[in-house]
C-alpha cells in the first residue's frame, strides 16, 4: 500500500517549478499540499463544482482530476496568477464591483474558468457564459451577479 | 440613546452604497485561507470511517490492523472520548443534549444513519490515513431502518432510541418510547366555526424530501492540542464560541483552554453551526501531541452532515367567496434525522405566519428517523410549512376565481396583527412587498406562450437577535480597525463596517473590519438567522457611539472646555464652544485621530449587545415557468424577488442574498432531494446525483428591496439573508400549475414527479 | 486515492506493454475525467495509470472523403467539437462532446475513454454506434476493430482483454442527404447524467423517403442499444407522424431499464420514445 | 399587570385558562406571580435558573435573550413560544 514520491517538472503561473508529489496526487492535491497555492479549492473531488478549475497548457480543467504525474512539462495557471503583482485583472476587478461572490469559496474557480472564457471568445453573449461556466457550481450569488461581472469584463454594458 | 432610524435612507453618506468589500481582493486572488488551506508544522492528516448501514448496533470495532500501518499515528473511536454526561449544551441558536452530541460526532452503540462516524484515524498523509481506514474492523448487527416520518411516528414502529419519549409542550412526557420526540400545538380562535364561516375548503397534504445546505466547501478542523494544556482549533464555522463551548465539554476541558480561530468560510447556510469534526481532530491531537486536520468529502458531507427536514404535512383551509381567510388547520411532520431537533417549531411560528386568519390550529411533530441528524439550513422549517400553506392558498385563490395576489393582500396581517403562536406584530413590511410585487413590470407583463404559467408566493421569516460584540481603535492617520465576533459568511464584513463609518461618519474603506478568535473578542453568536448585519451591525453602531463620546471628551481636554459643550456632528466634525479669542474650535475626524497620542493616548471603542428578534421580514415573488409536458422538465424563465430589508445598508449584497436563497429555492422545488433505498442509502450523495442549479439553470434574477425601517434598529436593518429561500417552492408549484393545470404536492417537483402526475397510467 | 503508479506511453506498443505487464490493476489513463475518481473512491481496483496521451495517434483527427473520419481515442472533447469538418459532417458528434460533462471536463474527456467507461448512460457512445462507428483496439496479439454497438458488454463492462485498449475510433464519410442528431434528457441543463438519451442517423433518397437509418438510445438497458426495430419503422417510406410515432414506441419496447436516483423505469421508457422522435426529426432536418 | 398568552398544549397547567393576568417588572417576577396559582407553569418555564428546556418567551413579539432578568413593561403580552434558530 505504501506509495513512493515522485518529482514533476512543469510551469506554475510563469515559473520554472519542480516539486516533490505522492505519486498519488492529483494536480490539485500537488498544488495545495506540496506547493502551497492553495487558491484552487477542494468541493466535491470528482469534477462536479469546479472550484479546483486550473488552467493547464492553455484549457481550463478540474484539477481534482488530473493526476501531479500527468503535469510533466506542463504550464499550469492558478488564480494566484490572475493578477499582475497588486493589479488586479479586468476580471477580479468586475467581481468585486459587482459582488460577484458571497463566501468567495467558488471564486477562484469561476475566475480562471470565466478568464479562459474571455480569452476564447471576448463578447460571449448571456447564454455563452452561462453554459461555459455551468461546471463551476455558486451556492451563494444564484450565479446573477457572476454572470453580470464576467460581461462588465467582456466590456458588455450590465444593467 | 441616539438613534438614527428616523433618517431616510437618502440622507446615510455610507449606508445605502455599494463599496467593495475589505475582504474582497483577498477572495479574488486566492489569498484567503479557508479552514482547508491551513498547513501547520509537523500536521497530522485525519479521515473518519463511516457507517455503511442506516441503523445497527456496534458489535466489536477492532482498530489494531489500522494501528500497526507504517505512518498511523492515532486511531480514536467514542470510547476514547470522556463520558458525556445527560447535560445540554449551548449550540448556538438553542440548546442540545451533550451526549447526543458526541454520539452524532461519532457513534457509541448504534449508527443511526449511513455515513455515521464510528472511528478516525491520524496518520502521516490523508492517503495512508484512508488506507488505514479499510483495515479497522468493525462488526455489526443489522437493524430495521426507519426511512420515512409517518413510518416512525406509527405504533410498533422500529426505535432508534430506547429511552426518547414525545415530550409535549407543557413537559409531560408520553408513558411509551416512541419515535416522536416532541409535539408542539398553537391555536387561535374556534377552529370548527371558521371552517363553517367558510363557502370554500381546500385540503391537501405535502411530502418533500431532505435537502442540504450545498456550502461548496466541505467541512473542516484542524485542532492542536498544546502541552500545557490549551487547544487550538481552526476551522470553517459560522459560530466559533459555538465550536468552543461544543468542543470544551466533550473534551472535559474549560472553555478557557480552548481557543477557536474562524477561518474563512465556504458557506454554511446553517450548516456550519454544529461541530462535527472539532472534537475528532481536537482528540486525535491529544492522543498525537501534533496538530492534526480533518477535512471530509462531498460525499461525507451529504450523508453525514445537517440537511433540513423531510417532512409531510397536511393542510386544511377555508375561505369565504370574497377571499377572506376563516380557518387554516396545519399538520406538520418534520424529520429530525437520527436525533431530536428538526425546525419544526419554526416551521409552525411561521406557516401562517404572513396572514390575519381567525381561526387556526397549527401542530408540529419533531420526529427521529435513520438519516443525518438534520441542522439549520436557512429559514430553517419554513420552506417546507410555507410550501404547504401558500401552495394551499394558491388552490384557494384559483378555486374562487381570484388573484391570489390580492387575497394575500386582503388577508395579510399588518401592525398589531397576532400569530397564533402569540406573537404581535409591530411595524412590518407584508403588505409593502405585496403592493411592490403588484406594481412590478413582472407581474404587471402578460405571459404568452404554450405550456408557461406564472405562480407568485409570500414568505416570512424572523430575524434573530442575542449577542454580538465589536470593538474597534482610531489610529493616528484617522483609519478604524474594527473587531469582530462573527465569520463573515457573505460580505458581512463590510456591511458591519459600513454602520461603524456612517455612525462615525467616516467612509467605509477608512474601516478596516477583521474576524478574530475567541480569545480575541467579547462572545458572539452565529453567523446565522439573519442576525448578522442587525446585530453585528448593532454593536457595531454602539462601539462607534463609545469612539464618538470619548472623542468629544478627548476634545474637551484638548481644548480644555466641558466635555458636554462638544459635540460629534453626523459629518464627523468635533465641534468646541469658542476659543479665549472668540474663534470656533473643531476637529475633523482626522485631525483629532492625528493627536489622539499626545493628547493621552489611543482611544478604543467596545461594545456588546444582546438584542430581542424584533426585524422580521416578508418577501413576494413571482416566477415564470416553462413545462415540456413530454418529459416534465420545468425551466424558470423569469424570476422577480420582492423583499423588506428594513433598511439595504449594501443594497448589493441585499440583492445577492435574495438571488442566491431564490437560487437555494428553486433547487429545493425542482431537483435537490435525498434518494434513500429502501436499505437507508443515500444513493446521491455526490454533487452530479444532489442536483443544485447550475448556471445555466436560472435566468438572471430581478431584486425589489423594500425598505420598511425596523424601529427595533438603530439603522433599521431587518434580517435579509433567510427569507427569500422560502416563496420560491410555492410559486414554482403555482407557476407550474397554471401552465400545465397539475398541482404538485411533492418536493422535489422533479421532471420525474411530473411525470409520474401527468402521464396517463398505464404508459 | 488508491495506490496507484503512474507510466506514461510513448507507442502503441509500449502502452499494450505497460498494460500487459500491470495485469488487471492497470487501465490506460486518457482524459482521466472517469477513472480517476474510481480510482479515489475505491470502486475500481486500479494500481496502474498508463497514460495513453502522448502516443500521437491516440490524439488525432483526420478526414477524408475516401477513409471517413478517424479521431483518436483519446482526443479530447474540446478538440472534437472545435473540429471544422466534424461540425459540418458529423454535427452529431458535436452534440455528444458539447454535453459531456463541463467546460473543464471537456478539456480532458475523449470518446474513446466515454466508451471505455462503458456506462450505460454514456453521452458518447448512442453517436458512435448511428455512425456506425468502429473501434480500433491495440492488444498483444496486434490490432482489431470491432463495432461500437459490439463494444460494451454490461453497465462498466466491455469487450476489452488483458493488455488491450482502444487507439482510434473509424466513422464512414457521411453519405448525401443524412443527418444524425443526439439528444440527452437530464433534470438540469448541464451536469447531469443522462436520465436517458438517443441518437438516431437517417438518410434520404431522391423521392424524400428515408432510405437507411440507425437508432441507439441510452440509459435504458445494461448497454447503450442500437433499436433496429425503431430504425425499421421509418425505412422505405417518407417520415410521418406515424412512421415517428411507431419509431419511438420500438424504442419503449425496446428499453429495459432500471429505476435508480436518475429516473424511474416508467420514465426512462417514456423518454426512450420521447428522444427517440426528437432525434429522428432533428436528424432528418440535418439530413435535409 | 401583564398578560401571558398560554399556548394549548400548556393549558394543562392553567386548569384550561389560555389567558393569564400576571404582575411583575420582569420575567422572574411574573413568574414568581405566578407560581402560586399555577406551580406547574412555573415549574415548566424555569429551570435551574433558566429558562425552561426548548422554549423562548417573547414580550410584545420579541423573544428574549436575555433570561429572566428581562424587564417586562407594563401592559405587555409574553407569548410562550418553541426556541427557534436560523440557518
Amino acid at each position: 500500500m505504501a506509495s513512493e514520491h515522485i518529482v514533476v517538472n512543469c510551469t506554475i503561473n510563469g515559473e520554472q517549478q519542480v516539486f516533490l508529489a505522492n505519486e498519488r496526487d492529483s494536480l490539485l492535491e500537488a498544488l495545495r499540499d506540496r506547493i502551497g497555492l492553495t487558491g484552487a479549492k477542494e468541493g466535491c473531488n470528482n469534477g462536479n463544482c469546479g472550484a479546483c478549475c486550473v488552467n493547464m497548457d492553455g484549457r481550463i480543467v478540474n484539477s481534482c482530476l488530473v493526476m501531479a504525474a500527468e503535469c510533466e512539462g506542463s504550464e499550469i495557471r492558478t488564480v494566484e496568477g490572475l493578477a499582475e503583482g497588486d493589479q488586479l485583472s479586468p476580471l477580479q476587478n468586475a467581481f468585486l464591483e459587482q459582488a460577484a461572490l458571497q463566501c468567495g469559496i467558488c471564486t477562484p474557480g469561476f475566475l480562471v474558468a470565466a478568464e479562459a472564457l474571455l480569452e476564447q471568445n471576448p463578447d460571449p453573449s448571456e447564454h455563452e457564459i452561462r453554459y461555459w461556466l455551468a461546471g463551476n457550481l455558486c451556492r451563494c450569488t444564484g450565479y446573477d451577479k457572476i454572470i453580470k461581472a464576467v460581461q462588465q469584463a467582456a466590456g458588455q454594458s450590465v444593467v | 440613546m441616539v438613534t438614527a432610524q428616523s433618517k431616510e435612507t437618502e440622507q446615510y453618506n455610507v449606508i445605502g452604497t455599494r463599496p467593495i468589500r475589505h475582504d474582497g481582493v483577498d477572495k479574488v486572488t486566492g489569498a484567503a485561507q479557508y479552514g482547508a488551506d491551513l498547513n501547520l508544522p509537523g500536521m497530522l492528516a485525519g479521515r473518519v470511517l463511516r457507517s455503511p448501514h442506516a441503523h445497527a448496533r456496534i458489535v466489536s470495532i477492532d482498530t489494531s490492523k489500522a494501528e500497526a500501518l507504517e505512518g498511523v499515528q492515532a486511531v480514536i473511536t467514542n470510547a476514547d472520548f470522556p463520558r458525556a454526561g445527560d447535560e445540554e449544551i449551548d449550540t448556538g441558536e438553542g440548546t442540545a443534549n451533550l451526549k447526543w452530541v458526541l454520539d452524532n460526532v461519532i457513534a457509541s452503540d448504534k449508527v443511526l444513519y449511513k455515513g455515521h462516524a464510528v472511528a478516525a484515524v491520524a496518520a502521516a498523509d490523508h492517503h495512508i490515513a484512508e488506507d488505514a481506514l479499510e483495515l479497522i474492523e468493525v462488526e455489526y448487527e443489522l437493524l430495521t431502518p426507519v426511512l420515512d416520518v409517518r413510518d416512525a411516528m406509527v405504533d410498533g414502529s422500529p426505535l432508534l432510541h430506547d429511552g426518547l419519549h414525545t415530550a409535549a409542550m407543557d413537559g409531560s412526557q408520553s408513558d411509551n418510547p416512541s419515535n416522536t420526540a416532541s409535539h408542539l400545538q398553537f391555536t387561535k380562535g374556534d377552529l370548527d366555526s371558521g371552517f363553517a364561516e367558510a363557502d370554500v375548503v381546500l385540503e391537501r397534504e405535502f411530502e418533500t424530501s431532505m435537502a442540504h445546505q450545498g456550502y461548496i466547501e466541505p467541512h473542516n478542523g484542524t485542532a492542536f492540542y498544546r502541552a500545557d494544556g490549551t487547544l487550538d482549533i481552526w476551522t470553517s464555522t459560522q459560530g466559533a464560541f459555538v465550536v468552543r463551548d461544543s468542543v470544551a465539554p466533550l473534551l472535559q476541558l474549560s472553555p478557557s483552554q480552548v481557543k477557536v480561530t474562524p477561518m474563512e468560510i465556504g458557506g454554511g447556510f446553517g450548516g456550519k453551526i454544529p461541530v462535527y469534526l472539532e472534537p475528532v481532530a481536537a482528540l486525535l491531537s491529544q492522543k498525537t501531541g501534533r496538530p492534526v486536520k480533518l477535512t471530509m468529502n462531498r460525499e461525507e458531507v451529504l450523508l453525514a452532515t445537517g440537511p433540513t427536514s423531510g417532512t409531510y404535512m397536511r393542510v386544511r383551509m377555508g375561505a369565504k367567496r370574497d377571499g377572506t381567510i376563516t380557518a387554516a388547520d396545519v399538520h406538520l411532520a418534520f424529520e429530525a434525522g437520527a436525533y431530536p431537533g428538526s425546525p419544526v417549531g419554526a416551521g409552525a411560528m411561521c406557516a401562517l405566519a404572513p396572514y390575519d386568519i381567525p381561526n387556526q390550529r397549527i401542530d408540529g411533530y419533531d420526529v427521529v428517523v435513520n438519516k443525518p441528524k438534520t441542522a439549520a439550513y436557512r429559514a430553517p422549517g419554513a420552506p417546507q410549512s410555507e410550501f404547504a400553506t401558500e401552495s394551499v392558498l394558491n388552490e384557494l385563490a384559483e378555486e374562487l376565481g381570484l388573484d391570489p395576489l390580492e387575497m394575500r393582500l386582503q388577508n395579510a396581517c399588518v401592525e398589531g396583527a397576532q400569530r397564533a403562536d402569540g406573537f404581535t406584530y409591530g411595524v412590518i413590511g407584508n403588505v409593502e412587498c405585496l403592493e411592490a410585487a403588484q406594481e412590478s413590470p413582472h407581474w404587471q407583463s402578460e405571459l404568452q406562450g404554450p405550456n408557461r404559467g406564472r405562480g407568485i408566493a409570500q414568505g416570512f421569516w424572523f430575524n434573530i437577535g442575542f449577542e454580538s460584540s465589536a470593538y474597534a481603535q482610531v489610529n493616528g492617520d484617522g483609519t478604524v480597525p474594527l473587531v469582530l465576533g462573527s465569520t463573515d459568511i457573505g460580505g458581512t464584513r463590510a456591511s458591519i463596517a459600513m454602520q461603524l463609518a456612517e455612525t462615525l461618519g467616516i467612509s467605509a474603506e477608512e474601516v478596516h473590519p477583521h474576524v478574530v478568535d475567541t480569545n480575541s473578542v467579547g462572545y458572539t453568536q452565529v453567523t446565522g438567522g439573519s442576525r448578522t448585519t442587525f446585530a453585528g451591525g448593532w454593536a457595531a453602531y454602539e462601539c462607534a457611539m463609545d469612539i464618538r463620546r470619548q472623542m468629544e471628551e478627548r476634545a474637551a481636554q484638548i481644548w480644555e472646555c466641558d466635555a458636554a459643550d462638544v459635540t460629534y456632528g453626523d459629518d464627523a466634525i468635533i465641534r468646541g464652544p469658542q476659543d479665549e479669542d472668540g474663534n470656533d474650535q473643531q476637529f475633523t475626524f482626522k485631525e483629532l485621530a492625528g493627536q489622539l497620542v499626545t493628547s493621552g493616548g489611543h482611544i478604543v471603542g467596545r461594545a456588546d449587545v444582546n438584542k430581542t428578534s424584533s426585524g422580521p421580514a416578508f418577501a413576494t415573488h413571482i416566477v415564470d415557468v416553462e413545462v415540456d409536458p413530454d418529459t416534465g422538465k420545468v425551466d424558470i424563465l423569469r424570476y422577480t424577488a420582492v423583499q423588506d430589508a428594513g433598511t439595504a445598508i449594501h443594497p448589493a449584497y441585499v440583492e445577492g442574498q435574495m438571488q442566491g436563497g431564490v437560487a437555494q429555492g428553486v433547487g429545493m422545488a425542482l431537483n435537490e432531494e435525498y434518494y434513500y433505498d429502501e436499505s437507508g442509502d443515500l444513493k446521491n450523495a455526490s454533487l452530479l446525483d444532489y442536483r443544485m442549479p447550475t448556471a445555466l439553470d436560472l435566468p438572471m434574477i430581478e431584486t425589489n428591496i423594500v425598505e420598511v425601517p425596523n424601529p427595533g434598529h438603530p439603522y433599521g436593518v431587518r434580517g435579509v439573508g433567510e427569507v427569500p429561500i422560502i416563496p420560491p417552492a410555492p410559486a414554482v408549484r403555482a407557476a407550474i400549475a397554471n401552465a400545465i393545470g397539475v398541482h404538485m404536492n411533492e418536493l422535489p417537483m422533479s421532471p420525474r414527479a411530473i411525470l409520474d402526475a401527468t402521464l396517463p397510467s398505464g404508459d | 486515492m488508491q495506490a496507484v503508479k503512474y507510466a506514461r506511453a510513448e507507442s502503441v506498443e509500449e502502452a499494450v506493454s505497460l498494460l500487459q505487464d500491470g495485469g488487471d490493476g492497470a487501465r490506460p489513463l486518457a482524459g482521466g475525467t472517469d477513472v480517476i475518481v474510481q480510482a479515489r473512491e475505491r470502486t475500481r481496483d486500479i494500481d496502474l495509470f498508463v497514460d495513453i496521451k502522448h502516443i500521437p495517434e491516440v490524439i488525432s483527427i483526420e478526414y477524408s472523403d475516401d477513409s471517413g473520419l478517424t479521431i483518436g481515442a483519446a482526443t479530447p472533447c474540446y478538440q472534437i467539437y472545435g473540429d471544422d469538418t466534424i461540425s459540418e459532417k458529423y454535427p452529431v458528434l458535436v452534440d455528444s462532446c458539447s454535453l459531456i460533462g463541463g467546460t473543464a471536463i471537456q478539456g480532458r474527456a475523449s470518446l474513446g475513454g466515454n466508451l471505455c467507461n462503458s456506462s450505460p448512460a454514456a453521452d458518447g457512445i448512442p453517436s458512435l454506434i448511428v455512425l456506425e462507428g468502429q473501434v480500433e483496439i491495440a492488444g498483444p496479439n496486434g490490432r482489431r476493430t470491432v463495432a461500437v454497438e459490439d463494444f460494451c458488454t454490461g453497465p462498466g463492462q466491455n469487450v476489452l482483454a488483458d493488455g488491450e485498449f482502444v487507439v482510434k475510433l473509424h466513422f464512414p464519410a457521411p453519405a448525401e442527404r443524412s443527418g444524425a442528431r443526439f439528444l440527452r434528457f437530464i433534470p438540469r441543463n448541464e451536469m447531469d447524467i443522462a436520465v436517458a438519451n438517443a441518437a438516431s442517423a437517417v438518410r434520404l433518397d431522391g423521392d424524400g423517403n428515408v432510405s437507411w437509418a440507425r437508432v441507439s438510445v441510452g440509459a435504458i438497458a445494461p448497454t447503450p442499444l442500437l433499436v433496429a426495430d425503431a430504425a425499421d419503422a421509418i425505412v422505405g417510406q417518407p417520415l410521418s407522424e406515424e412512421s415517428i410515432a411507431a419509431a419511438a414506441a420500438a424504442s419503449s419496447a425496446a428499453a429495459n431499464p432500471i429505476t435508480d436516483m436518475r429516473g424511474s423505469i416508467r420514465q426512462r421508457v417514456h423518454l426512450a420514445g420521447v428522444l427517440t422522435e426528437r432525434t429522428i426529426r432533428q436528424a432528418a432536418e440535418r439530413a435535409g | 399587570m401583564v398578560t401571558v398568552l398560554i399556548p394549548q398544549p400548556l393549558r394543562t397547567l392553567t386548569d384550561g385558562e389560555p389567558v393569564l393576568m400576571a404582575e411583575g417588572h420582569n420575567i422572574r417576577a411574573v413568574i414568581r406571580d405566578l407560581a402560586p396559582r399555577y406551580p406547574e407553569l412555573a415549574d415548566r418555564l424555569v429551570n435551574e435558573g433558566k429558562i425552561g428546556r426548548g422554549i423562548s418567551l417573547a414580550i410584545n413579539g420579541d423573544v428574549v435573550s436575555t433570561g429572566l432578568i428581562t424587564k417586562v413593561p407594563e401592559g405587555a403580552e409574553i407569548a410562550i413560544v418553541p426556541q427557534i434558530s436560523g440557518g
